[in-house]
């Protein structure tokens, strides 16, 4: 497939025409808390060395509330009505390399034994044209989990800022090359050797683990006396697995509209909560914060693995940027492997 | 009432014992009020959780009345002088998130101010009227609703 | 679950501007609702029968009857509905009459707004509970709290009822203030010949056992279960072994040590004594702090004179417990003293008097004692500085009461009375003195009482001047008097012999204490608040707790008397029956998600939520959570709202009764 | 930190021998006084009859001069300047509404936070040990009335320093100077006041009981603090004289003139020649003890 | 620092406390909490401009020990949530050795070095840099100089703007809202053991997080805390989606203050404002 170039006002200007033909435009806000579908290209926030948002876009495939279907309780009984899934299409731009690689790993859970429609039916309507990434701090770790800085997985296309301004856009998948070919105005043709990349201003993340380690000494050690204090200090609110690209828990409850009708919604759940495993009968088998933290990162880092072969987790450190309490999920990881 | 025009709708949370009575009173002596008021029996001011005021914005209320004893005419000795401090926090809050006042009143009328009360529910209806029926709240209701296909 | 809507039209009253026939046709839609009908008179008989005729036949599970107020017909429809089987908190009633008919003449948006009190109604039944009335067993033993006048009246009615009473004073003998008077008004009659009888009645009842010398330590529990424990002091008199003889008091060699508190300080008493003669009982008390033995460890004269060995210098003070079901509360009154006041104290003392300092400025239960026949003047006037015969001498009123600046509202009733008899007394005594009167208004109103007024001024001559007596001074062994005759409107200086003060009657300075061991509220003074200025003047706020005499406020011995019998009657009331029934809307605590912040306990006006223990099966304390006492709980339901966790809620209006009504209410 | 002085227009005129004896005295017990700024009158007792703020916003330029000079505390002698400074900052403080309008007169703003003291607590503050200490003459033949007359306890709601009808404070300094305080009745009686000039019969009569009550309880002297006082106890017993042949005379000092006495200070560096009431005798008294002790 | 970690190992080895509830250095500057429970432990305790966490929030979710105290490092200003603590019943005063150090000032964002600008918005109202209440302190004060107070300027900008402005501010505030309920479990005085939004039957709060369950848990959060808050802002520092929730609490702690003259946490001994009243309360709002 081929390359090409795209100018920043170029950039602009497709927008625009996407958002012209009715597609959603989703994009990092400026603010960098989360992804937003914008009404104007003036809008887009394209930085390739701006640290991750607070929260990843995995909102847009797997939303924080959605309705499964409707109810309405009248004389006779409950009549329900299907909520149906979202046609409309939508252009991701300028998502980081780890946020684009998050949404493989999601499509895993979310086509096993269930094929989740509404999900997949977002991914199908979803073109992603990620952004080289040219920022790392003490917290990134791509590079420990078989990602990197300029990954693929995930996105159909890749964006990458050139030393002129321009962007050396690459075409990764099918669904890329057909979407910019409706927007070929906008693009100049170029070759892979024409790629001359901005440097980045930041060395390659530097926290450093042997994934294939780690996985060892989990598959061996549930009990352990490492566990032990590790959750002392967790809060257990659950942000970590909120703002994460790949948690993917969610409950079911339903909500009233009015005293007759409601919907039945599909919410973000955590692992890291107290009630997640409480039983109706009031026990709960993950009854501290050091059994959910474990959890959280057998989860993670071994039974997603035993289960999909791939890790739950894209490196992305916004768990430990978010901890309230500075629980440093890649610093646990580092101890792990020097065991 | 006008066909097309807006008619608020009114929950009044009041206590049993001096404004459910003080309508009652007005009830007896023929005492004319708008229709708009629905009123919800209580034991006690005191038992008004302020997540009541915020239910009934939910479930589709223009307006709010908080009603009971005055002080020191309190059934229960003191639950009208605990209702008073929860209300003014919730009012000064409410205020500050943008739900107008004028949406939320509150009053004392005993159970011989059958007159009061009607003072009372009418002028609240009448301003409630005037700032119309209350869509942000219910525009906030929507993800829950059933889709019109 | 099924759901009955009975629409009544109330002949005309509802079915004029309500379309009852339409109401309950929409009502048959809503969900839950098997049967919707409307009749004329839902309350006459065929009325109650249709509804019990619709519970039989439809299996009806909840009933909600649309019709006038909860407030008329409310117990009707839940005997009704009882009847039939159903439990009668399963029904609920929505007001289309006072809350609609009768004050809406427009019928669609009547009937409109009916359905909803409707709809409302019936989501909120849906969430009743079945719930049974809650039934306590009554200790039919009454505590009486104060031996005066008023004590003494009740406990002797409560006995006379055939009902156990304990009598707890805290002083040596029962007998109150009124043992210290010399004469009443309005009749001149001996107060003690006429208490002293009554007294000993109390001593010699079977029914009723007497605690001198005590106090009440703690009460626990509610209505019909109090647990009270009563410290017994020590009397250092074995009470059993004493006769009464009065050798020890005799014989005690501290003669002079001590003011005598009956005498109110006009004369002496020594370390071991009865505070009076008539005392009942007739058992001496050894003060500790005057006994020689006590501050020396030798004398020991009592012991040896005391032929029956009644003298215990070990003994200690003993708790008693006590079941009671009711109490009565009559602890009476002091008088303010216009001394410099205590740090702390609401009121002021008097400096313009000179703070009490001058000898022969008296309060009227000084004079009471010294127009006493068996006080320490022998009933003869002499004046406390150097016993000369007082010839002229000046009465002041309301020295304290009425007087805001001084920390006093109100009147206390009693002294325009006293002051009046108290200038007759004297003009009887010393045929040529003269008795001059400041007062502010006189208030005399009782039967016979401003008749004896007018008798003291127009028979006895006392000079009555309106206004108030700015300064008193001693000069020249005279107490000069310095005030204005507002009538005349002239300042007036009187050279007095001797003055008498109608000081305030203040609450006992215990009193706020003892109420709060009660859990029952006091005014700002101290005196104990009843339930209802007028149609519940002899109730405390607590059940099973009734306030008597001047505890309450100021008042006069026939007043505190009636106000006694009355308590009596309302404690016999309460005994009258085994079992006390009450409605079951009281709060109740979630223990398992309560977390014990105990805001509950903080607005509870009923001292109803308690601490409660949880423990595991080792005994080892998991958790203290609040415990409501449901005797005591009035069911207002402000715990329900403060609890931040929502742990305790009020049964009948739970919350999720009240979001049900709340989001029925408006048709969207 | 110095104590900030507010003389009053009456320490310059009639008791002039009250900031003399008040100043000859500090300067033996070593401590000095920060006079306020070009202080104005305080608008004393006719200021309030004629208009509300104005008896408020005088004072209260004495205040803000003294807040701006750096003071935290005024002592005012006079009883009259004592009591409206303190009670203009009381009342000042409690009702916005004026002290925003007389804070616009003044241009200036009333912080509330000055103490203002009279004399007897500035020698509270001093303390009794140091006129103890410092002590040179026995006054224990000196039978002394203590008088406070009515502005200096009657403080209203704006405070109090000591009982308003049975004051002591002025008592216990006396008895610090070794002369003996003697109990009578009139302590807080008023004698007449500004009626001084307009109706001197009614002053004459006040006094005249006021003198009387002191002298039938043997007192040899009468102390007080306020030139207002002192001015119609001290000048008018020649006129009641003149109606009472038989009235005696009966010194009437400062507090200050009686501890610079014991302090040993002449009666001429006192101030005390300036008295209508010849004061020589007591002089020669104290001369005497002087010599004596010498 | 070296007085803080005297006083730690004093108290661990004299069995006064059983554990110490601090902060511990981690990578540049930041601290993060730390339960020192040996002596070796006690050497890792610091206490520096980054230690913002307020540690009272952990006396109710770390297990109280068999016997000994529990020693807790807290500035003056998180000391308010142990007053509050202690008024209403969920700690003992006997049982926490307080040690309190002298405070000068926390950072805002802990990744960045303390300076002039960045120092946390709660500290520039601080009256409680020295405190009041403690069984040991440590530390000088020292002159700091303070930015402008913006959070101030930011409540009279919203109090400013017309009802439907305050709504529109607030309702995208609220949208962003993910129900995390990481501000709950950050503050001290959310001690329930069950939450109300969590209560299922009667449903008090929409679990789902749709703009009207946002407003409801956001305008309920902050009502409980009315009166109540001690303004840490620990809420305000962990939400993911930086919904400005201080912003809210200090609003009503000010009017906790101008209508009823009470700071919450000031003294042990005095009564809480929910829960008691005064005759006099204001009641102007009420017909």
């Amino acid at each position: 497939m081929k390359d090409y170039i795209i100018t920043a006002e170029n950039i602009q200007l497709l927008v625009n025409d996407v958002l012209k033909q009715g597609w959603d435009v989703v994009s990092e806000s400026k603010t960098g808390v989360n992804f937003n579908a914008i009404k104007d290209a003036s809008e887009l926030a394209i930085k390739s060395d701006s640290k991750p948002s607070k929260l990843s876009m995995k909102d847009f495939f797997f939303p924080k509330t959605e309705p499964l279907f409707f109810y309405r309780q009248s004389h006779d009984g409950v009549e329900l009505v299907d909520a149906s899934p979202i046609e409309k299409k939508t252009l991701f731009l300028g998502a980081k390399p780890c946020d684009a690689a998050a949404i493989p790993v999601l499509s895993k859970v979310f086509n096993w034994d269930y094929k989740d429609e509404f999900y997949n039916k977002r991914v199908e309507n979803s073109v992603v044209v990620s952004l080289k990434c040219n920022y790392s701090d003490d917290y990134c770790f791509c590079t420990s989990i078989g990602l990197s800085q300029k990954a693929e997985q995930g996105s159909d296309a890749m964006l990458t800022e050139q030393q002129d301004g321009s962007y050396f856009l690459h075409i990764v998948t099918e669904k890329g090359d057909e979407f910019f070919k409706m927007y070929s105005q906008y693009l100049k043709d170029t070759q892979a050797e024409n790629n001359k990349p901005v440097e980045s201003k930041y060395p390659e993340p530097a926290v450093k683990f042997d994934q294939g380690k780690v996985k060892g000494w989990l598959d061996a050690n549930f009990e352990h006396d490492f566990w032990n204090n590790l959750g002392d200090v967790c809060l257990g609110c659950g942000q970590c697995t909120f703002v994460c690209p790949t948690c993917h828990c969610f409950d079911i409850v339903d909500e009233n509209c009015n005293y007759h009708e409601g919907g039945r919604m599909k919410n973000w759940d955590s692992c890291q909560l107290c009630l997640f495993t409480k039983h109706a009968s009031g026990h709960n088998p993950r009854d501290g914060q050091t059994k959910r933290y474990r959890q959280r990162i057998q989860h993670k880092f071994k039974y997603y693995e035993d289960k999909f072969n791939e890790v739950l987790c894209t490196g992305c450190g916004r768990c430990t940027r978010g901890c309230g309490v500075g629980i440093d999920i890649g610093g646990i990881m580092e101890r792990i492997d020097k065991f | 009432m006008a066909e097309n025009s807006f008619e608020p709708k009114i929950t009044a949370f009041v206590c049993n014992w001096c404004t459910y009575t003080g309508a009652d009173l007005a009830g007896t002596s023929r005492l004319k009020q708008q229709t708009n008021a629905r009123l919800i029996r209580l034991p006690c001011t005191g038992r008004i959780d302020p997540v009541f005021i915020m239910k009934a914005f939910q479930n589709g209320a223009d307006g709010v009345l908080v009603s009971g004893c005055h002080p020191g005419d309190c059934h229960y000795n003191a639950g009208n002088f605990h209702a008073r401090r929860r209300w003014a926090m919730f009012k000064e809050m409410m205020d500050f998130l943008g739900i107008d006042n004028k949406r939320l009143h509150f009053s004392w009328v005993s159970a011989s101010e059958g007159k009061k009360w009607v003072d009372v529910i009418d002028g609240v209806i009448n301003t409630v009227r005037e700032q119309g029926p209350f869509t942000q709240y219910k525009d906030i209701n929507k993800e829950t609703e059933i889709p019109v296909k | 679950m099924k759901i009955g809507v009975f629409v009544c039209q109330c002949g005309e009253n509802i079915g004029k501007t309500v379309d009852c026939v339409g109401v309950a046709k929409s009502c048959a839609s809503i969900p839950g609702v098997a049967v919707s009908m409307e009749y004329k008179y839902m309350c006459s008989d065929p009325g109650q029968n249709l509804v019990k005729q619709a519970i039989a036949d439809n299996g009806l599970d909840a009933v909600v009857v649309a019709a006038c107020s909860p407030h008329m017909h409310e117990k009707t429809f839940r005997k009704a509905a009882n009847g039939a089987g159903i439990n009668p908190f399963l029904v609920e009633i929505a007001n289309i009459r006072e809350h609609v008919s009768w004050i809406h003449d427009d019928v669609p948006s009547g009937s409109l707004k009916a359905t909803d009190l409707i709809r409302s109604a019936v989501e909120k039944v849906k969430n009743n509970a079945p719930l049974t009335t809650i039934k306590v067993p009554v200790t039919k033993r009454a505590l009486v709290i104060g031996g005066g006048i008023s004590g003494i009246q009740a406990a002797l009615d409560i006995a006379n009822a055939g009902y156990e009473v304990v009598l707890v004073e805290k002083e040596p003998s029962i007998g109150g203030h009124m043992s210290q008077l010399s004469e009443t008004f309005p009749t001149l009659d001996c107060s003690q010949c006429i208490l002293t009888p009554r007294m000993v009645e109390v001593y010699q009842h079977p029914k009723i056992k007497l605690l001198t010398y005590s106090e009440v330590e703690a009460v626990d529990g509610f209505i019909g279960n109090f647990k009270v424990k009563i410290r017994k002091k020590a009397r250092s008199v074995i009470d059993e072994d004493c006769n009464g003889c009065g050798m020890c008091i005799q014989k005690c060699p501290t003669k002079k040590k001590a003011y005598s508190e009956f005498e109110e300080g006009m004369a002496f008493r020594p370390a071991i004594y009865v505070p009076f003669p008539q005392a009942v009982p007739n058992i001496p008390v050894i003060d500790r702090s005057v006994c020689t033995f006590y501050k020396t460890g030798k004398c020991k004269i009592c012991e040896t004179v005391c032929g029956r060995k009644a003298i215990d210098f070990m003994q200690e003070d003993t708790i008693l417990e006590e079941e009671i079901g009711a109490i009565v509360v009559a602890t009476g009154f002091k008088l303010y003293k216009i001394t410099k006041p205590e740090p702390g104290s609401p009121y002021e003392g008097y400096g313009e008097y000179g703070y009490g300092e001058y000898k022969d400025v008296i309060d009227g239960l000084q004079f009471e004692r010294m127009a006493s026949a068996s006080g320490p003047t022998a009933g003869e006037m002499k004046r406390p500085s150097d016993g000369k015969e007082p010839k002229k001498i000046v009465f002041i009123q309301c020295v304290g009461s009425r007087d805001e600046s001084k920390g006093f509202s109100y009147c206390s009733k009693i002294c325009c009375m006293y002051t009046a008899k108290h200038a007759m007394l004297y003009k009887h005594k010393v045929h040529d003195g003269e008795a001059y009167v400041f007062y502010m208004d006189i208030r005399s109103g009782g039967k016979m009482y401003e008749e004896f007024v007018r008798r003291g001024i127009e028979e006895d001559g006392a000079k009555y001047i309106r206004g108030r007596v700015s300064r008193l001074y001693e000069e020249n062994g005279k107490i000069i008097v310095k005030g204005e005759d507002t009538l005349a409107g002239v300042p007036i200086t009187i050279d007095a012999d001797m003055v008498v003060l109608a000081t305030a009657m203040v609450a006992q300075k215990e009193a706020p204490k003892l109420a709060q061991i009660l859990g029952i509220p006091y005014d700002k003074h101290g005196f104990m608040s009843e339930s209802h200025p007028k149609l519940k003047p002899v109730e405390s706020s607590s059940g099973g707790i009734f306030l008597a005499g001047a505890a309450n406020a100021p008042k006069d011995i026939p007043e505190s008397v009636s106000m006694a019998s009355a308590a009596a009657a309302k404690v016999m009331i309460l005994f009258s029956s085994d079992i006390l029934e009450r409605e079951p809307v009281i709060a109740q605590v979630d223990e398992s998600t309560c977390v014990g912040c105990f805001y509950c306990q903080k607005v509870c006006a009923y001292n109803a939520v308690e601490r409660k223990e949880i423990k595991d099966r080792n005994g080892k304390l998991i958790k203290v959570v609040a415990y409501v006492n449901e005797g005591l709980c009035q069911g207002c339901g402000t715990c329900n709202a403060t609890c931040p966790s929502k742990s305790v809620e009020l049964i009948g209006f739970k919350d999720e009764q009240i979001f049900a009504q709340i989001c029925a209410l408006n048709e969207i | 930190m110095k104590t900030g002085y507010y003389p009053g227009c009456s320490l310059e005129g009639t008791g002039k021998e009250f900031d003399i004896s008040l100043k000859r005295v500090l300067k033996d017990l070593d401590v000095e006084l920060e006079e306020v700024d070009d202080w104005s009158c305080c608008g004393a007792s006719s200021a309030h009859g004629v208009n509300h703020v104005l008896s408020l916003a005088l004072p209260a330029r004495n205040l803000t001069q003294a807040q701006n000079q750096g003071l935290t505390n005024i002592m005012a002698p006079c009883a009259a300047c004592y009591n409206r400074l303190l009670s203009t900052q009381s009342s000042l403080m409690k009702d916005k509404v004026v002290k925003a309008e007389v804070e616009d007169l003044l241009e200036d703003k009333i912080n509330g936070n000055l103490e203002i003291i009279n004399v007897i607590e500035y020698f509270q503050k001093i303390g009794v040990d140091k006129i103890i200490e410092k002590k040179k003459i026995d006054l224990s033949w000196l039978n002394v009335a203590c008088y406070y007359g009515c502005l200096l306890v009657r403080l209203g709601d704006a405070g109090k320093f000591d009982d308003e009808e049975q004051p002591t404070s002025m008592e216990d300094i006396v008895a610090a100077t070794g002369a003996k305080p003697i109990d009578w009745n009139f302590k807080t009686e008023c004698c007449g006041a500004a009626h001084s000039i307009s109706h001197t019969e009614i002053v004459e009569s006040l006094t005249k009981k006021i003198l009387d009550n002191a002298m039938a309880h043997d007192a040899d002297v009468i102390v007080l603090a306020c030139p207002m006082c002192h001015s119609n106890l001290d000048m008018r017993q020649l006129n009641i004289k003149k109606h009472h042949p038989d009235q005696k005379e009966i010194p009437v000092l400062y507090l200050t003139e009686l501890i610079g006495m014991a302090l040993g200070i002449d009666g001429e560096e006192l101030g005390m020649d300036k008295h209508f009431i010849n004061t020589r005798q007591l002089l020669d008294v104290q001369q005497q003890k002087k010599v004596r002790k010498v | 620092m070296a007085e803080l970690k005297e006083i730690a190992k004093e108290l661990l080895t004299s069995g006064t406390v059983a554990y110490i509830i601090g902060y511990a250095s981690e990578k540049n500057d930041k601290t993060v909490p730390f339960i020192a429970r040996t002596v070796e432990d006690a050497e890792k305790l610091v206490f520096t401009h980054h230690s913002v966490n307020n540690l009272s929030v952990y006396l109710k979710r770390i297990k109280k020990p068999e016997s000994g105290k529990v020693g807790l490092v807290v500035k003056g200003c998180d000391l308010k949530a142990v007053v509050a603590l202690i008024q209403e019943s969920q700690s003992k005063r006997e049982d926490i050795y307080i040690i309190s150090p002298k405070c000068n000032t926390v950072v805002s964002d802990n990744t960045k070095p303390w300076n002039k600008d960045n120092i946390a918005s709660k500290c520039l109202s601080c009256e409680v840099r020295t405190p009041s209440l403690f069984d040991a302190t440590f530390g000088e004060i020292e002159t700091v100089e303070l930015p402008s107070d913006e959070q101030i300027e930011l409540i009279k900008k919203v109090e400013a703007m017309s009802t439907s402005e305050k709504w529109e501010f607030w309702k995208n505030e609220f949208e962003k809202c993910v129900k995390c309920y990481a501000c709950r479990q950050a503050c001290p005085l959310c001690y329930c053991d069950q939450c109300i939004v969590d209560k299922a039957s009667p449903r008090w709060i929409d679990s789902s997080a749709t703009v009207q369950g946002n407003f409801a848990w956001n305008m309920i959060r902050a009502f409980h805390l009315s009166g109540r808050c001690i303004g840490c802002e620990e809420c305000n520092r962990v939400c993911p989606v930086d919904i400005p929730l201080s912003l809210l609490n200090r609003k009503m702690s000010m009017f906790a203050v101008s209508e009823y003259d009470y700071k919450a946490g000031t003294s042990i001994e005095e009564p809480t404002l929910v829960g008691t009243y005064k005759l006099t309360d204001n009641e102007d709002f009420i017909k």
